[in-house]
């Protein structure tokens, strides 16, 4: 196994969740992409530091543990903010909630 | 069915702006393991929390009442047994008062004594198994239960000795009781009355401190004083709301007058599940200081009085009533001078006190739901009749 | 360290062995449980089942093979709306978790010193929260299990399983972190050593209070009597499998027993000593590894100990009552969660004081954190109840 | 203040001595485990039910005294329908809560025990799947013909025609009425024979007094104006 | 060459779990996708021989993330999918051609700039340094990182909570 291997698998999966983010409408499923689009970093970070040539200093995990702690905040307000949505709009369909379009 | 007078707040569901929660409706039986026979509540739930409760019932409906009028009064006897099969002597009991009343018969000391310890003993009977199912509902896993059934067997015992059968017992007759009960009989009943309350004790130990019965029971399903007597609630659930009422002290029916016995009550007007729950646990104590004075003082004697061949009251009509285990239990009958009642009507006291299930439940939990259900004492036979 | 050492014929005499020990466990607790909670109930129990085609009952032994037996001929019933993946998936789901925190264990069987290379499965660094991370995902099986069977009873136990099972886990990690603090270390061997080394911590005020709170926990997140409100049977006939039937129900029976040996066996590593007992001498070179009167005494003890739990299990099974939903919420967030905190907090001051190595300082550190503990709970206790005791009752004469 | 929790312990104090008392106390356990007894006094085990139709059980029966299930017909004698009690009133058909008698009367006189020409049940059945085995039937008839019995395992292959009980298996002996409730059976010969000699001294007062009163009657010819005239005081 | 096998397994599960996640009309079913996508990258950061970070994963995004996840959709939209409402975005064509423009950028590095692959290190990472680094030089990190959980807390329990309407004081508990 080589660094390589890990980089592509993170870009295919970045991808995967770019293209969730651009392509869907409900708005929950977009927070999933953004999920995925971090792991991937993640997947990254790990693998650059298993790499690297001073494994020791552990820089990739201590990153990524920030990370993760930084997405779970982020999931959690994600998801509070969509419940407000949701009770606004009572959708959470990103196409519906145009209110700033001008008509 | 509502209630007569539902006094419980009206339950508004917390309609959180925007954000719709709908009600979950769940038909909580015929066949759910603690509705206690073929009942049906249909429970709207907000969360965990009742919102509405409509109990349904009338799936083990017999036409008991029609059938009697179809038949001798005699025969109907071995119908009462099947109202409150927990009860049977108790049942017997109400109805023989009831056809005794319609003709005048004296009953002789003897049977009087017998009705009052079969009467006691299936007070017994009733609570101990009633309490184990309560406890049962709470969620145990059947262990207090089986204690119960336990004890309730070495009366069964006894009911089978003297009548021939364990449940359906059938014994009572109107102007006493079917036979004399076996010799050796009384000493093994007195055998039994002493060794209860170390039962009693041990019982007592095991549920009455136990912290999660307490946190379980207190202050859930509470019952007014007022709502009880204006819903008609009888027996240890009206005591248990703070009402001192005991048809055995008010009416003193055959003959109660000759025994020394407290009436546990509560004072204040909670009437949640754990009154009604220990309420029943010390009246217990009192039926077995009554069952202890009528096995002293039973005499000899005759146990069935002069009653005619056959059974045909001139027109009149009697009702007459006995503190049953669950409540006031009656009978009324008109006669028409034929061998058969004109009218025979039940005055269940399951049923009765069933009427507020709805008030008590509302707003508290769905799992209170079934707790309260089993602190009511139902039985589906006479409820449904 | 690196995972190339390792063979596949290591893994299996890694594994294999773990599994079929706890399958045989399982079948033998079920038969325990049984018999146990007859007998607490006056009755006999299973006794009839023994060696087939004879009159021999060898105490019902043969039960617990003629219940599998049955379950896997049984029909498998889906529900017409049932989501049939999902249905499928939440029993196998609830196993796997459970099988797989096992080989956290530190359990000494005497073949895993013939494994070539230097990772043993419980070497693991961070087994510990490894241990917790897994078990975590019983979570989602209920609620999978709950959800897919599209019963109203089912959904409600399985959103009951969920809220109770994310409450309880923090009592649950937070008690362990004494452990942690005080071994300096997440990997069970270590706990175990150094429990062997200096005390049990079971025998601490702090670790008895740890003990007690995790305890606790693991009733609820193992969904045992008292806190077996996901699967009440009064209120909501099964809970989360009303709609399962034959070898799924099966699978979720296994997942339940075997999460119940995970957790007791956490407890025992954490608490209890692990595999430490009369004959057995840790090595501290050796990673945990263990010098025994003879083969496998400390795994034996270490299943002792198991058992010894389970055993309490049971016997609270047959004697409690369950607790209402709020009440149980109530508990893990009023009581439980503040009393863990401050288990910490003093578990923290207690460390300090015995680093100071003075025999009247550490005792006089035991009994006051043993006042502070006792009087916080009891405390909390007081606050919690609120106005519920025992009443008095009125006699009309 | 109690100690934390201790209503939890002494709650499981109590299971504890439970879970060691039913080893040791016998009377602690409800249920009965037939397995301790041997083959032969087993009450009935699995391999004995019918498995034809028609195949009767074991003799089960209770032992109180006043134990019931369903009822049967006494006979007095070796052959059953010689001697049976019935007379056909129909008595406890009518009387019967749930009307699971039916009674057809023979339409000729027969011989019954005594000697007595009497009617007898051409028919009898009782279906048991309707019987509540409430001893209504027992108590109104007259002629002490129809007792209960407490054999309880009637279990059949046949759910219709296998419930319904002919006359041939309702007979039962006197005897065996006195081997399964015998102090019943005892009383009750007793009141039938108090009865038969206070009938029979009845008969014998009521003969004499007749034969006294037509002595009376033929040696007071002369006074029955006097007589007449007490009566009318 | 157990590490190969685990790899390829691990990223094939990965990339299945992603892709089903968001291309799934059934919310419910694209959540335990995204469950086993985690999983799975929980499972290379194992081969990575990052063990603490693997269990962090299992335990935040798997335990905690996902629940979260069933319960806001249990709050919000109708689960199943199974109306015939489309779900995909109106610009999902350009998203897609984005997308694969953004994966084509992104390999380009990987293949040609980075110095040729060269074997890892064999290294022996203990939680107890992890620990001790979050003590020594990143406590201020791991301060401020509590403090934003804090207040994410706060935060989503106010944004979730909504404006409550004054209410009669009769609302039951």
């Amino acid at each position: 196994m080589t660094l390589h291997h890990y980089l592509i698998l993170a870009a295919l999966l970045f991808c995967v969740g770019l293209m969730g983010a651009f392509t869907r409408r409900n708005a929950i499923v977009v927070l999933f992409s953004v999920e995925i689009m971090l792991n991937a970093a993640n997947l990254n970070f790990i693998a650059f530091w298993r790499y690297s040539e001073n494994p020791a200093l552990l820089h990739g995990p201590l990153f990524t543990l920030f990370a993760i702690a930084v997405a779970a905040a982020e999931v959690a307000v994600g998801l509070a903010l969509m419940i407000a949505v949701y009770r606004h709009f009572k959708t959470v369909d990103l196409e519906s909630m145009d209110t700033l379009r001008e008509e | 069915m509502s209630s007569p007078t539902a006094t419980a707040p009206n339950y508004e569901l917390i309609q959180q702006d925007g954000l719709e929660t709908s009600l979950l409706e769940v038909s909580m039986g015929p066949h759910h393991p603690s509705t206690h026979g073929v009942f049906r509540m249909d429970v709207k739930l907000d969360g965990e929390t009742v919102v509405d409760l409509q109990p349904v019932f009338g799936y083990l409906h017999r036409n008991h009442e029609k059938l009697a009028e179809n038949m001798s009064y005699l025969a109907s006897m071995p119908f009462t047994d099947r109202l409150d099969y927990f009860n049977s002597m108790t049942n017997n009991w109400a109805y023989a008062l009831a056809a005794e009343k319609l003709v005048e018969i004296e009953v002789p000391e003897r049977a009087e004594y017998l009705r009052v310890i079969m009467a006691e003993l299936t007070r017994l009977v009733n609570h101990i198994s009633l309490v184990g199912f309560f406890i049962n509902d709470l969620g145990a896993l059947g262990t207090p239960l089986l204690y119960a059934f336990r004890e309730r067997e070495k009366i069964m015992d006894l009911f089978e000795q003297a009548s021939g059968a364990r449940m359906m017992c059938n014994y009572f007759r109107f102007g006493g009781l079917r036979n004399d009960v076996p010799e050796g009989w009384l000493d093994r009943t007195r055998e039994v009355v002493d060794r209860f309350p170390d039962f009693l004790d041990e019982y007592e130990k095991l549920l009455c401190e136990n912290e999660i019965i307490l946190s379980r029971t207190q202050g859930v399903g509470c019952l007014s004083r007022d709502l009880a007597i204006s819903a008609g609630i009888t027996g240890p659930m009206l005591r248990a709301s703070g009402v001192n009422y005991d048809i055995r002290k008010v009416d003193q029916y055959g003959i109660y007058n000759r025994f020394k016995f407290r009436v546990p009550y509560t004072d204040d007007d909670v009437g949640d599940c754990y009154d009604r729950f220990m309420i029943r646990m010390l009246e217990m104590r009192e039926s077995i200081e009554i069952l202890k004075q009528a096995l002293r003082d039973i005499p000899g004697g005759d146990i069935i009085g002069k009653a005619p061949k056959i059974f045909k009251p001139k027109p009149a009509e009697a009702y007459a009533r006995v503190e049953g285990p669950k409540g006031e239990l009656g009978f009324y009958l008109i006669a028409d001078g034929t061998p058969k009642p004109y009218r025979y009507r039940v005055r269940p006291p399951s049923l009765i006190n069933l009427t507020v299930l709805r008030d008590m439940c509302l707003s508290q939990k769905i799992a209170d739901a079934v707790v309260i259900l089993g602190s009511i004492d139902i039985v589906l036979g006479e409820v449904d009749r | 360290m690196s995972l190339e050492p390792l063979t596949l014929t290591d893994i299996l005499i890694a594994t294999v062995p773990l599994m079929l020990i706890f399958a045989t466990l399982f079948a033998f607790t079920t038969w325990l449980e049984r018999k146990a909670l007859a007998r607490i109930q006056n009755r006999i129990g299973p006794n009839k089942v023994g060696i087939p085609c004879t009159r021999i009952g060898l105490f019902g032994l043969g039960q617990p093979a003629a219940d599998g037996i049955k379950m896997i001929f049984k029909e498998d019933i889906v529900p017409r709306g049932a989501d049939r993946l999902f249905h499928l998936l939440a029993p196998i789901l609830a196993l796997i978790p459970a099988m797989l925190v096992l080989c956290f264990l530190p359990l000494n069987f005497p073949w895993i010193k013939n494994i070539q290379g230097l990772v043993k499965p419980f070497m693991l660094d961070g087994a510990v929260i490894f241990f917790f991370a897994i078990t975590g995902l019983n979570t989602l099986a209920v609620f999978m299990a709950g959800w897919a069977s599209r019963n109203k009873y089912s959904l409600l136990g399985g959103i009951r399983a969920v809220a109770q099972m994310v409450s309880y886990e923090i009592p649950l990690v937070l008690s362990a972190v004494i452990v942690v603090m005080m071994v300096g270390s997440l990997n069970a061997a270590e706990i175990v050593k150094e429990q062997a080394d200096e005390y049990w911590f079971i025998l601490s005020p702090w670790g008895f209070t740890a003990f007690v709170i995790f305890f606790i926990a693991a009733l609820a997140e193992t969904n045992r009597s008292p806190f077996d409100l996901p699967e009440a049977e009064s209120e909501i006939i099964a809970g989360y499998f009303t709609e399962y039937s034959g070898f799924k129900f099966a699978l979720f029976f296994l997942g339940e027993y075997i999460a119940m040996f995970a957790i007791s066996g956490l407890a025992v590593t954490l608490f209890l000593g692990g595999g430490d007992g009369p004959g057995v001498t840790m090595n501290p070179e050796d990673q945990g590894l263990a010098t025994e009167a003879f083969p496998g005494l400390s795994a034996v003890w270490f299943l002792a100990k198991i058992f010894a739990l389970i055993a309490v299990m049971i016997w609270l099974r047959g004697t409690l009552p369950r607790l209402r939903v709020d009440q149980l919420m109530g508990f893990a967030w009023k009581f439980m969660l503040p009393l863990s905190i401050l288990n910490i907090l003093v578990a923290g001051f207690a460390w300090h004081a015995e680093q100071l190595d003075n025999t009247i300082i550490t005792v006089i550190t035991w009994v006051i954190s043993f006042a502070v503990l006792y009087g916080a709970a009891s405390g909390l206790n007081q606050l919690n109840r609120g106005k519920v005791r025992p009443r008095e009752y009125k006699y009309a004469e | 203040m109690t100690l934390l929790g201790s209503g939890i312990f002494k709650g499981m104090a109590v299971t504890f001595r439970n879970f060691v008392g039913s080893y040791f106390h016998r009377e602690r356990l409800p249920t009965n485990d037939y397995s301790w007894r041997t083959e032969g006094s087993l009450p009935q085990h699995a391999g004995d039910y019918p498995k034809e139709e028609g195949e009767q059980l074991r003799d089960t029966t209770t032992v109180t005294n006043y134990s019931r299930n369903f009822p049967m017909l006494l006979h007095d004698g070796s052959e059953p329908m010689d001697t049976i009690r019935c007379v056909a009133c129909q008595i406890c058909e009518r009387s019967c809560p749930p009307q699971c008698i039916y009674i057809e009367k023979s339409t000729e006189k027969k011989e019954d025990s005594s000697g007595k020409m009497q009617f007898y049940p051409a028919t009898f059945d009782i279906d048991v799947s309707v019987c509540m085995s409430c001893q209504i039937c027992v108590e109104v008839c007259p002629f002490d013909a129809i007792v209960m019995n407490s054999q309880f395992e009637l279990s059949t292959p046949n759910r219709f025609g296998g419930l319904l009980l002919h006359q041939g298996d309702l007979l039962k002996s006197n005897d065996y009425y006195h081997k399964i409730h015998p102090e019943e059976a005892a009383a009750r010969d007793k009141r039938i024979a108090d009865e038969k000699t206070a009938k029979e001294a009845k008969k014998k007062a009521a003969a004499e007094a007749a034969k006294k009163k037509a002595e009376a009657k033929a040696g007071a010819e002369t006074e029955a104006g006097d007589e007449k005239k007490e009566v009318a005081e | 060459m157990n590490e190969v096998v685990a790899f390829w397994i691990l990223s094939v599960i990965a990339v299945f779990g992603a892709l089903v996640a968001v291309r799934k009309r059934n919310l419910i079913h694209g959540v335990f996708a995204l469950l086993v996508f985690f999983a799975g990258l929980s499972g290379l950061f194992l081969l990575l021989l990052a063990e603490f970070i693997a269990a962090v994963q299992v335990l935040v995004y798997i335990g905690a993330v996902g629940i979260l996840l069933l319960f806001a959709i249990m709050l919000t939209e109708r689960v199943t999918g199974d109306d015939d409402r489309r779900v995909t975005s109106r610009g999902w064509f350009w998203g897609l051609v984005v997308t694969a423009a953004v994966f084509v950028v992104l390999l380009l590095p990987a293949i040609q700039q980075l110095p040729p692959p060269k074997a890892a290190q064999t290294i022996d990472p203990s939680v107890k340094e992890l620990g001790h680094k979050l003590m020594n030089p990143y406590v201020v990190t791991l301060e401020v990182l509590a403090l934003l959980l804090t207040a994410a807390l706060i935060g989503a329990v106010t944004a979730a909570q909504g404006v409550r309407m004054p209410k009669e004081e009769d609302s039951p508990e």
